[in-house]
């Protein structure tokens, strides 16, 4: 199911203002207990199970646990994301585990330049290209009707 | 209740949910705005970084033009949406899409590669990415370009003023933090909706802690009709709702599956439908000429598993992973590279979901599923809007002035590139109706064509318009009426009168209001039962439909008495109010269109076949008056700028 | 976790279930008893006062036979579960139930007489009531008949105890208090399961709030079947389940309205789908004998209904209740009579449900549906198991001595009526099957039959049988295991760990267990999905029921990690081990009969029609091994005990 | 839907140890809670609105609003249960109220004798004649097969 929070491992992001997986959930489901520095899904039946908390948890404080109204119980599914890939553990509930690593991007994080490094092209205000265009296309002319 | 206090927030241009569409609308509005001194704002309801549909990742890029003409992506849209689209923003999203796939690259998104250093596809319009940080890495352009002191994050927009002096131009826009207690007024020269596509309109097929789970993102709620619709923007498409075949229970998508291992699905017993139903007189050719050829189009395919699992009960329908899997190692040439490529294949499988619906990967672990043992079920969904997918609902807006015919110019185009019928209200992605299969790379790529043209509009139109004070203090109240009524009542009964250690979304039993939660059913319950979901075999009927209408119009009496306990549940009282206006709408759009022309999306029981006649050269559009609260329904014609010789598809 | 204290109850005869056949048991039992210094005790999860099914009234007693014959009575039911009854066991409630309707008088109950004293009949068989206070009343006789000292509410019987020295003896039952911490312990000589049928083993139609409204009552579980089976008790037809046709939503009863107000209910579109599948030509013709004459099987009547919900998609099906009460009310002679005619109607049919369904008063309120102004929608539900009803599950028992033929009984008869195959285990109302349509009235009266013969066993059997205690040590652990489970595991995770002000039951997510509500939802979904639910109309194969039935493997595996977070849970996760038993149950005995013999309650779409041949002549019927977790499936043959020349109906 | 309790009403049984509302409940989902002395549902989504809480309760504490997932708010059923009659008072959601009174017994609660009247026949253990039988059937015997 839906994820949840490991209560030894959370610390609450060390009281900062806003905690890492309250900040990023899409679904604002991750709360923090004040009185116990503590985080907890508050609404699991609307959890997408994305893993975005999961991955960005700084404790690995957070996992999933598959829906148990209809996950049986006992696999696990655990990323540990890195700046450049990512590694999936895979616990099935028989006991296999597989492990699969993925690239996620090939740029430092912060560094994506929305020109996407083809610059700034001809267009203008009142025409259709956008503004790396025809560079960005890799083409030299825009589409139009006719062509 | 808190007393709230008000953000004022003036700007130019609003950018109203950065998912795909917004974040496109971001890097290229960006450059004009800054070249034209034009101010941009965004507002998102979530952190931009992981928003919207796209928030778990993606394992593919649906649309890359390659080398392929605007035209030859045209056939293929035209022919999977029963012949109804607009040909002018398909092309135009075909014509810009391209670039858009290349900046992607240049931001740091991998894309496969072959050893060639050419892209993999998919299929011929699909690219295979390492998608886990898609959205992460397209929505750091989009921030990078406009700037974080210019995005407003976890402020849930929940309707658009409209000018004082013109209820026929938007002026303003009106929400609310889901960590404050603030209402934020917008006021702006224009607005760019790209606030995405609905889900839990439809009852889910599950019911406990896995009602989350559906193939479309929990969060979004339908706000680009509402804020459109209620705006008073004429809506098209309203009834082609998008209904994906997936893998059961987990919804894990199957385009890699199909269209890069080649898999096939048969009938429980073996029956290969897709074969059979296009082979000689097989169900495909009674939809003449869609059916005809392929691709098979996304409803028909459906159509052909539902016949299998409703008419003859040879359900389930089983996708042969691994018949799949096994057929590709084969082609190695020896037993060292045969072992390879069978773990490159699995890795490849797995990597599908774990980049998109990672509780695929979960349910195949939990059940011990490995998919190069056996096969899996795959199952129509609940149906959802999404506009930018196989569906079609969606803001009815002007096209591009280049891309049209003389014919199709007074019908299609009125100064603004994804203009919609509101002056300054701009739309894209899923927020734009009939350009379907933009996906991921078209909806970011829309979202540029309409910033660049409300950037123009801005120019154009360099007076702020005047947002109606009395209007905005009227929302004020009402917008925060959920909280008050909880804070109001919740004493009559022994349960909200207790302060609870955790403030958990507990349903409470209290005659004077309704819960989010209950909300939600409510409407679920209704939809599928008369509007043709899962539980009814997506079937409806005039009189199903009429019977939808009743309710739904009682439960709009009862959204008045939603109850909120914290901010959280406000946003979920404001999402179902959106929620159930897509549903109203769809229901009319429904009822409006006599014939079946998606079976497979829905059947109307009352007219089964298509009726090409009557409704194969028209959009159903509708027009919605939020001071009446009435909706009025009309035609638009389709116009063809380019004549079809042969469906280019797969 | 609280220490549990253990409670020894020794006695003679254990009555687990005083519902309607359990107060039979009492009211009979007590008698029979005293005669022979025979010591009964009665158990019950709830409080004798409103438990069970008839808890909150009846507005009907559905078996009385009046001046009929023992021979009518048995057509009807012969032919209403489509050949297959136990012609003794049938006869022999019909020819006692006279006595007990009569008895009901004399405690209390209030039954309708027409001017001349006369009881007024809904049907032929059927007598109405103002039954508000129906199980009050009877459960006070029983109450006076056993003394209150000998009865203990609120103590949830897990399981049977066998004889250590002779496994085919029951020997004493376990269970706990919902109230405080202790484990009863009951030794006895015999006892009598009655303790209802089983809801919520498919999914219900709702979601959210109002899941809990089934037509059948919520807090029935299958402790019936569980009981007997895990004895190890041949049970039989677990496979005919009942699906009641009912007011939408709030399931209210239909009887009164077709029988005592002559109802017509129609397709959407106005197809008397009764009558035209009575007519010649008809669907039920398809269904010979039993389709081909009135009253038309209940199971047939669903079917007409489905055909036009799911074939035709001329759903919903209306009850035309205006209709019927307007015609009545026109036999007045003149307008004053008229309208106090209209007033007594109007009263009787809100009596109708406010005796026993007030939720469809409720929501005929909430909807401002006024009967006698227009038509209500009805339903088919969700299948329940209820033997009392038109299902036909339950245990195989003994039948009387003298309602045989030679043939007949070295097949029925086995030395005690009502008793299963397990010494000593007598079984009565739902416990029983293919003995259907009996009832309330019909329960208490094999209650009554039960206790009779119970008490002349343990006067024939007087040497108390020895439990094992070995085995009552472990269930012991075992019955508790969900609450320590919970306390070993619940700081793991962050919500479990804190203490909250009310133990409100709210979703935990937790790695190592499963809440009972998980587990029912679990349970549900596979249950609608593969073995005919709603949510697949109804239909199953081989290979579903087989997908079924790995799933269901899995979930018994889970049921290990229950967790129960108090004395209430606990008793939530024991109901749903109950139901997964009978779900498991079921869907073998679908899997074995390889027909459709109740379309209308499920089809087997691999085998569509009825086969005559080949199961026209034969209860299919299982025992389990709880030891070896197997059950051996087999068949009996079905004897005539007489010839029925005339189905004599309604 | 399920049945509430009034806070204002409730006396949580002038603080007996065992509750009416707790008493009744067939699915046993009235709770105490002892801090304050007041009751409520604990499990809504289980109660069947049978109502037994509702008639039972001394101070009229208990009502029952339609399950809301599928009942439109606004409307109300309110028994009043006497010793011989129930009174019922129905409102409409659009404000129709109407009133229906039945009889419950005819007895005096608690004297409900086993034998309805019809005293103790002549069947003996052995025999298939239940214990009131003949009188009780108002028959001279009991059918057995081939009559
Ligand atoms: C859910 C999903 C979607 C896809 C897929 C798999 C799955 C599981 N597949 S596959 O099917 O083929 O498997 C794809 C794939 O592999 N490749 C692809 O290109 N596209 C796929 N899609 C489709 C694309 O995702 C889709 O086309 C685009 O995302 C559409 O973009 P856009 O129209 O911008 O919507 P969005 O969801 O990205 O963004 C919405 C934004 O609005 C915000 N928002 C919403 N309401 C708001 C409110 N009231 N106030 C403020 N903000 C408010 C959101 O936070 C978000 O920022
Ligand atoms: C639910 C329902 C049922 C009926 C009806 C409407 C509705 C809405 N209709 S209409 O359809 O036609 O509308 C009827 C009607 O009008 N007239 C009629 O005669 N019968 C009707 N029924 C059928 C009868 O109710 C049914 O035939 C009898 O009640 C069957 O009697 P019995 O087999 O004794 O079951 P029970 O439910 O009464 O009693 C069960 C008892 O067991 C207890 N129990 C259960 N599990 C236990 C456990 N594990 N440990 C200890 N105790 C444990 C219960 O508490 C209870 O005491
Ligand atoms: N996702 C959520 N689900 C339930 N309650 C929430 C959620 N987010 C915030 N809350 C509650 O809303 C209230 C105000 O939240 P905040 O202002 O974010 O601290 C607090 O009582 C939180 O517990
Ligand atoms: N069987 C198929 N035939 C043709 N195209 C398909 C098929 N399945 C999926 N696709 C396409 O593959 C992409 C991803 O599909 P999906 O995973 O179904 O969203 C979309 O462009 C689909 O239209
Ligand atoms: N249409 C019908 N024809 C014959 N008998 C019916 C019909 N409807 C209900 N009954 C009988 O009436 C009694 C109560 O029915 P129900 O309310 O459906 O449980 C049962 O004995 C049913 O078999
Ligand atoms: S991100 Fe991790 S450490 Fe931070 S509050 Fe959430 S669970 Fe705790
Ligand atoms: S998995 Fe996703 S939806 Fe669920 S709590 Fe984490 S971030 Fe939110
Ligand atoms: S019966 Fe009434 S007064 Fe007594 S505890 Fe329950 S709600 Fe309160
Ligand atoms: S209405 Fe019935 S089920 Fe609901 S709480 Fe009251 S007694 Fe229990
Ligand atoms: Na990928």
């Amino acid at each position: 199911m839906p994820s949840f929070v490991i209560d030894e491992k959370c610390d609450g992001c060390k009281g900062g203002d806003k905690t890492a997986c309250m900040y990023i959930c899409p679904n604002d489901l991750m709360v923090l207990d004040v009185d116990r520095m503590k985080a907890y899904n508050a609404e699991p039946d609307m959890c997408w199970e994305c893993y975005n908390c999961v991955k960005i948890c700084p404790t690995q404080a957070i996992e999933v646990r598959g829906y148990a109204d209809f996950t049986p119980l006992g696999a696990s599914v655990v990323p540990m994301r890195g700046s450049e890939d990512i590694m999936w553990t895979v616990k099935f509930r028989g006991g296999t585990i597989k492990r699969f690593k993925f690239p996620i991007r090939t740029t430092p994080e912060g560094e994506a330049k929305p020109d996407g490094g083809f610059g700034i092209g001809p267009g203008k205000l009142d025409d259709q290209l956008l503004f790396t265009e025809p560079a960005s296309l890799k083409a030299n002319q825009l589409w139009t009707l006719g062509d | 209740m808190e007393e709230f206090k008000t953000v004022e927030v003036t700007t130019d241009l609003l950018i109203i949910g950065p998912g795909m569409a917004g974040s496109g609308a971001c890097v290229e509005g960006a450059h004009w705005a800054k070249e034209n001194g034009v101010k941009i704002t965004v507002v998102d309801k979530a952190a931009m970084e992981r928003s919207g549909a796209v928030g778990m990742g993606l394992s593919a890029i649906n649309q890359y033009q390659g080398e392929n003409s605007p035209v030859d992506y045209l056939s293929y849209v035209r022919q999977d949406l029963m012949g109804l689209c607009r040909d002018d923003l398909v092309m135009d999203i075909s014509r810009h899409v391209n670039g858009s796939v290349h900046m992607f690259e240049g931001y740091g998104l991998p894309i496969w590669t072959d050893p060639d250093g050419n892209y993999v596809h998919e299929g011929r319009w699909q690219l295979m990415i390492n998608g886990e940080s898609y959205k992460a890495i397209v929505a750091e352009a989009g921030k990078n370009a406009v700037g974080m002191d210019n995005i407003i994050e976890r402020v849930f927009v929940v309707r658009l003023l409209l000018d004082k002096n013109d209820k026929n131009k938007v002026a303003g826009a009106i929400g609310f933090s889901v960590r404050d207690p603030e209402i934020y007024v917008f006021k702006f020269k224009a607005c760019i909706v790209s606030a995405g596509g609905a889900v839990h309109v439809f009852r889910p097929r599950s019911t406990g802690e896995g009602l989350g789970r559906a193939w479309y993102p929990p969060w979004n709620a339908g706000s680009s009709s509402y804020l459109t619709t209620t705006a008073g923007a004429e809506m098209t498409s309203q009834e082609v709702v998008f209904i994906p075949g997936r893998f059961k229970d987990g919804y894990g998508p199957v385009g890699a599956w199909f269209l890069l291992f080649k898999a096939a699905a048969t009938s429980a017993t073996g029956y290969n439908y897709m074969a059979e139903g296009l082979a000689e007189g097989g169900e495909l050719h009674n939809w003449p000429p869609y059916g005809e050829v392929k691709p098979i189009p996304t409803c028909l395919r459906n159509h052909l598993m539902m016949i299998e699992m409703y008419h003859k009960g040879d359900g389930p329908i089983f996708i042969h992973t691994d018949k799949a899997i096994a057929k590709l190692a084969e082609q190695a040439p020896d037993e060292k590279a045969y072992k390879k490529e069978l773990k490159k294949l699995e890795a490849e499988a797995w990597e599908d979901f774990l980049d998109m619906t990672i509780s695929q990967a979960v349910l195949w672990a939990a059940k011990d599923v490995f998919p190069e043992e056996g096969p899996s079920e795959i199952m129509p969904s609940e149906p959802y809007f999404i506009g930018s997918h196989s569906g079609a609902s969606g803001a009815w807006t002007s096209g591009p002035e280049d891309i049209q015919t003389g014919e199709s110019k007074s019908d299609y185009f009125w100064g603004y590139n994804r203009m919609t019928t509101v002056k300054g209200l701009f739309a894209a992605g899923d927020g734009v109706g009939v350009s379907s299969h933009k996906f991921s790379s078209g909806s970011f790529t829309e979202g540029r064509i309409a910033a660049k043209a409300a950037v123009k509009y801005c120019v154009d139109n360099p007076e702020l318009p005047e947002v109606d004070s009395a209007e905005v203090d009227k929302l004020k109240e009402r917008i925060v009426l959920p909280l008050k009524h909880y804070e109001d009542h919740k004493n009559y009964t022994t349960l909200g009168s207790t302060d609870k250690k955790y403030d958990l979304p507990v349903e409470e039993v209290n005659p004077n209001y309704i819960t989010p939660k209950m909300a939600i059913f409510r409407l679920n319950k209704i939809m599928d039962e008369y509007v043709a979901g899962w539980g009814s075999q997506y079937n409806c009927s005039a009189i199903t439909l009429n019977i939808a209408l009743d309710l739904i119009k009682l439960l709009k009496e009862d959204l008045n008495k939603l109850a909120a306990r914290n901010l959280h549940e406000l946003m979920r009282c404001w999402e179902n109010v959106h929620r159930v206006q897509i549903a109203e709408a769809h229901t009319r759009h429904k009822l409006f269109r006599e014939e079946t022309r998606w079976p497979g999306y829905y059947y109307r029981s009352d007219f089964r076949k298509m009726d090409e006649e009557k409704w194969g050269k028209v959009f159903v559009n509708s027009v919605y008056d939020a001071e009446k609260d009435e909706f009025t329904m009309l035609t638009r014609p389709l116009h063809h700028l380019v004549e079809i010789k042969e469906v280019v598809g797969m």
